[in-house]
């Protein structure tokens, strides 16, 4: 029997995994692994503000993500600090930042956590129009620009040299990256977009070859978790949000697992 | 069948049960351990909701996470919102820190926000809410209409009692200021004409600044022997800090009742177990 | 002190001699310690360009400074406009991260007939690599499949820095010839950076000699005899003045190596 | 006049900023960003183990520490995911699960928030014991690996076939790692100690050299920020916690714009 | 099957013939292909060996599979206890986010004193480049301090990747030179790994012709004239047989290269 509001978290979630997918494999492979939360905390700053200013609160998250992929783009031309670094520093500063401005409103309640934990099982109808709209038009713009993007991630300095528009191309994956966060926030919450980025795409890198092979299965095995969290989460009567995550986690598992075990031999010797 | 009715907190299903006596029995959302500033729904609860002939909730101001879950899980549910319930007073939220009596103001037009949505503790809000719940309870379920009158009328006089009996007992200390955790119980001193003289924080995800513990510290220090309360879910190190070498007394107070068993019996309990927490601090045998 | 200027279109490129990309008055610095000084490089469509010169010398800065990835401290760059660019950089590293095939890598950024990547894979003598996960490659297997991309990209100007420091020997006699073979047929520009002077010079049309300064300039043949070679490569490079090349693609080398060369001037 | 609970907080801020320092520097090599956010939630689950186990808090943080650094170091034996990828599904994973069980055992109360914003000014005189004594163990424990550590950031394979016990000395990091968010978090919360261990290391890059001279740095701008951060929130009356982050960023931007004006020129050239 | 074993211990090291490491029946597959196969390797102290082989041979692998970096799939390893390895490996990054000076990185990981270090500097040929950043050294000038530091941690077995790949032709030779110095001096066995015949040739005493399985071994004159080694050398090893090594320390080589050889076999 599924009830009403499971097969809207299910096309919610699936909607979710299927563009996650793929750009979390560019995640995973520029090492940005640290981007959905950084543009998470980036986005409680901008609701700060936002309420500060009366500005409506999608219009802010949108604002502070497009703010947040200029500075991490401008920040990223020098060279001594890693993009994890980078990510981790924004993340600590916007989420420092908006406490600090919230203290200045102390009266306003702001319910940063709510963000956080989100709920997929009280998503609308009208939420499902935004994500899979949404997400068709994002995954429209991430195909045009797979090819760049992938020989700007495997070589930037040959990229460049070769005519590629590398920073325009970080500029596009970072603003594709908080479009997708800020329009799956709302609706799923941080926690959970943020790891569909990461664990689908971590668990279908040893069953890939290429790196198309890998963004399809990473959008799979996010559908799967998907399924498997809500049905995992309705038999067990678990949150739901967190569910997926784990169910993600043990596709992640078995994935490893059944990779060393492919690979058992030869592989590197433990050292000394 | 009795109609289906769900309430989001403790006190508020307290009192929704004791106006459902005999009839049937609500159910609780957020239980007692769990704070409702973070809280995400399981498919069980999600069920109940989307099920539910009635919600009784405070507002979007407590139960944030709600406020989308509602729209799409109980769309056609009947709501009793007890922040819009005519009648029931309303204060703005204080800023944290130092404060001074004529601090306290209603509430009235301005950022939905900045009201303090902690109303339950203040008895005849409480009143209020007893009676809109039996009202819409009435209109769900005309066939039930004498039941709910009849217990909305004991409710409400119980309640009367309670407020009675909870004045007499906080009037020797109502002069003796004392400091809170967060900005929770302004209802409950506006009702029985505490002093609380200043709050740690505003909510709990806000810490203090230097300034405003050192302000704390000195007011302590200035008004001598002071009772600071610290709540259950939240560690009380900065209240150590607070009363650390000043002589001041610490003390337990908690808005939600969360070890009270869930039931009719709940709320009276919860505004007892305030006022015995406050007097037996402030009266200094605590 | 002039900023450093790059410009697109400053030269009339798409003629048959049409220069590809000039450099005047170049200076770098780094840290304050010059490494490139009143630097003047031109390079025409249809020449093999060499440039050598001793490790640190400023090959691969001016390589950078030419093909735009570093804006110098002093002087300008011209660009044909729209021109194609293939560029093989001297440190590869491929991260294992990402799964790519041989295949895939020769698609990137711009899809390519299957024929014409086996061909080019075959033309750098490793056509068996076709499926093999780039990040998998032994070093020298990588510099052949990242000369083929190059090659494969139709470039207007192939820039190779150090092309074959990991190649075999039979393959870099191979892939000079093949380099040779791009040019003529597709009559574009190339420039190739080494320190292995005998490879180098065999098959160019100019040979630039660097260090700090552009040292001499000429055909191989004149390089050699120049005096300024002898100096920045000691012994070494007195046996190589002697060089000549046949156009029958065989390369007779004799080469003498010997202690005490000058590294980097003070 | 200095409060004594102010001379308290600075007393420990200072204690955490000079071990933070050194161990940060590490944390930015490696690209381990996200570890002080995956080790507190990790952290966050033991301590809902520990509840339900009836264990003491501290001992449930740092067993939970300790587990964690054993699976880091078994994930990184493959090569295809980097670090922060791992670092980030540990975090996600950690927390999801912690949301889980505390799901079964509705009335445990959890202050997860506590833990996350802390609060440096609620130290007590034993803490400080704590964290100067626990660590100048760390830190002495970090001088003895210091270099073997350095060798093994830039080449591992190289350092593996000189003989190094790389596997170890990258467990040894992650142990230091943990026992310091352990001993840090449950004094000035997980914002604070994971921004002390990014922050001054990534803003001390610019000024240094050599390793060591960036340790010392990183340490120094910690303390610097940590004094900053507090006076601050004492003129400026914000939380103190999100204050001293907020000076950290102001140091980094410092230094940051000072390395700008001095490598003015050349720099890279802007990609077309 | 039996799994392949790493031991430490098992060779009797020390002895002034002894044996530093030994391998014997190593069979290596990455995803289903052999790359190494049957393979049996030796090295005593005080001899250079040299590993020859076309790109993709298993070169670089087999020297994994010595120092303990990979497991075998089959056959036995065997190093002398307490074995003191120095090791440059082929691709070489350094990441610029670890400040570190040539002069520091050279006291890694253990502390060396300032003389000892400058000395090696200057041994190849970059006294210069004390004070620099390893991470901003050009590709022969980070070849040339990997060296400076293997060379200096005076070990037993030093194992050098083509370590001589991105260094310019006259530091090749004073590297080469160097390298037979530190043998003699230092009495220690060193392994050398490269594609370029006759700067790997020039100093060995013995060399090991690789490719998938050990093609034929011995003395440079006698792999010279082995017909296993013509065969995967194509033409080039013809003349590359007629090799002699002068003791006064003069490399004369004679290469010939030409097209047509044969990659990898299968
Ligand atoms: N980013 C940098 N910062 C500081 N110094 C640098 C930087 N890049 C290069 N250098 C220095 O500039 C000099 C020239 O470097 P470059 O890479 O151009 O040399 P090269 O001629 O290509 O040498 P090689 O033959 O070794 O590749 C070297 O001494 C190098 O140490
Ligand atoms: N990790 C790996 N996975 C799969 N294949 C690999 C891996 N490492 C090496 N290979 C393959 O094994 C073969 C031998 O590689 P190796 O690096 O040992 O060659 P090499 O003799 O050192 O060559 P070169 O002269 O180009 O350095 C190559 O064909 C290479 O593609
Ligand atoms: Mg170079
Ligand atoms: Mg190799
Ligand atoms: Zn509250």
């Amino acid at each position: 029997m599924l009830d009403d509001f499971l097969v809207r978290a299910l096309l919610a979630g699936f909607g979710v995994a299927l563009i996650a997918g793929p750009l979390g494999c560019l995640v995973v492979w520029r090492r940005m692994a640290y981007l959905g939360d950084s543009l998470a905390h980036s986005a409680l700053l901008g609701i700060a503000l936002g309420l500060l200013l009366d500005l409506d609160t999608t219009l802010a998250i949108v604002i502070a993500g497009l703010a947040f992929a200029v500075l991490l783009v401008g920040l990223q031309q020098q060279r001594q600090l890693a993009t994890d670094t980078l990510l981790g520093l924004l993340a600590h500063s916007g989420l420092a930042i908006g406490l600090v401005v919230l203290s200045f409103a102390e009266t306003l309640r702001v319910d940063l956590m709510g963000y956080l934990f989100g709920d997929v099982l009280a998503v609308r109808a009208g939420d499902l129009a935004w994500i899979w709209g949404g997400g068709a038009v994002l995954l429209a713009a991430l195909v045009r620009l797979w090819r760049p993007l992938l020989l700007a991630t495997i070589q930037e300095e040959m990229a460049r040299a070769e005519g590629l528009p590398v920073l325009a191309l970080r500029f596009g994956l970072t603003v594709l990256l908080a479009l997708t966060v800020a329009l799956a926030m709302k609706v799923v919450g941080i926690l959970l977009i943020t790891s569909l980025l990461i664990v689908p795409a971590a668990a279908a890198r040893p069953l890939a070859r290429s790196p198309e092979a890998m963004a399809l299965v990473a959008a799979g095995l996010g559908c799967l978790a998907v399924a498997g969290g809500i049905g995992g989460s309705w038999f067990a009567d678990t949150p739901t949000g967190p569910s997926i995550v784990v169910a993600a986690l043990l596709l992640f598992l078995v994935t490893q697992a059944a990779a060393a075990a492919r690979h058992r031999l030869p592989r590197r010797a433990s050292p000394g | 069948a009795p109609p289906r009715v769900v309430a989001t907190i403790e006190p508020l299903h307290s009192l929704v049960a004791a106006v459902m006596a005999g009839v049937g029995e609500p159910m609780l959302l957020v239980p007692g351990g769990a704070s409702p500033h973070v809280y995400s729904i399981k498919p069980s609860e999600a069920e109940a909701l989307q099920h539910a002939d009635l919600v009784v909730w405070v507002g979007p101001a407590l139960e944030h996470f709600l406020e989308d879950s509602l729209d799409s899980l109980a769309p056609k549910a009947r709501r009793v919102e007890a922040l819009e319930v005519p009648g029931v007073k309303l204060r703005k939220a204080r800023a944290g820190g130092s404060w001074e009596p004529d601090d306290d103001e209603p509430a009235g037009s301005g950022h939905e926000s900045d009201v303090d949505p902690h109303l339950w503790l203040d008895p005849q809000n409480a009143e209020r809410i007893v009676e809109a719940v039996a009202a819409a309870l009435t209109e769900l379920d005309p066939q039930d209409a004498a039941a709910y009158k009849a217990n909305a009328g004991k409710t409400v006089a119980g309640l009367e009692r309670l407020r009675a009996e909870l004045a007499r007992q906080l009037a020797p200390v109502a002069g003796r200021p004392f400091i809170v955790f967060h900005d929770a119980y302004g209802y409950f001193e506006q009702a029985f004409g505490l002093t609380a003289v200043g709050s740690v924080t505003v909510s709990p995800e806000q810490t203090p600044s230097a300034r405003r513990v050192a302000e704390l510290r000195a007011k302590i220090g200035r008004l001598g022997a002071i009772c600071l309360f610290r709540e259950p879910q939240f560690t009380p190190r900065l209240v150590e800090t607070l009363a650390g070498g000043t002589g001041a007394r610490v003390g337990v107070l908690d808005p939600l009742g969360a070890d009270l068993t869930p039931g009719p019996d709940a709320y009276p309990a919860l505004l007892r177990q305030l006022a015995n927490s406050l007097t037996g601090c402030l009266g200094g045998t605590g | 002190m002039t900023e450093g200027g790059v410009t697109e279109g400053g030269v009339t490129g798409g003629g048959v001699t049409g220069i590809l990309a000039r450099a005047e008055g170049i200076a770098v610095s780094f840290a304050g310690r010059r490494v490139l000084q009143d630097v003047d490089f031109l390079l025409r469509r249809g020449e093999i360009v060499s440039l050598i010169g001793p490790n640190g010398a400023g090959k691969s800065t001016l390589v950078k400074v030419l093909l735009g990835l570093l804006r110098p401290e002093r002087g300008r760059v011209e660009r044909a406009p729209g021109l194609k660019v293939g560029y093989v950089p001297q440190r590869l590293s491929v991260d294992p991260t990402l799964p790519l095939t041989v295949a895939g890598f020769l698609s990137l950024p711009d899809r390519r007939p299957e024929a014409q990547r086996r061909q080019a894979l075959a033309e750098v003598g490793v056509p068996q690599l076709w499926g093999a996960q780039v990040h998998e490659l032994s070093g020298g297997e990588l510099q052949r499949v990242m000369l083929a991309r190059a090659i494969l990209r139709g470039s207007d100007l192939l820039v190779l820095d150090e092309p074959a420091s990991s190649v075999d020997v039979a393959g870099q006699a191979e892939l000079f010839e093949l380099i040779a073979r791009v040019r003529d047929r597709r009559h574009c520009g190339i420039l190739l950076v080494s320190h292995d002077l005998h490879v180098v010079m065999a098959g160019a049309d100019r040979v630039v000699c660097l260090n700090r300064h552009v040292c001499c300039t000429g055909s191989p043949e004149a390089v050699g005899l120049d005096p300024a070679f002898a100096e920045l490569f000691g012994s070494s490079a007195r046996v190589l003045g002697l060089y000549h090349h046949h156009h029958d693609h065989r390369h007779d080398l004799a080469g003498e190596a010997e202690g005490q060369a000058t590294g980097t001037e003070g």
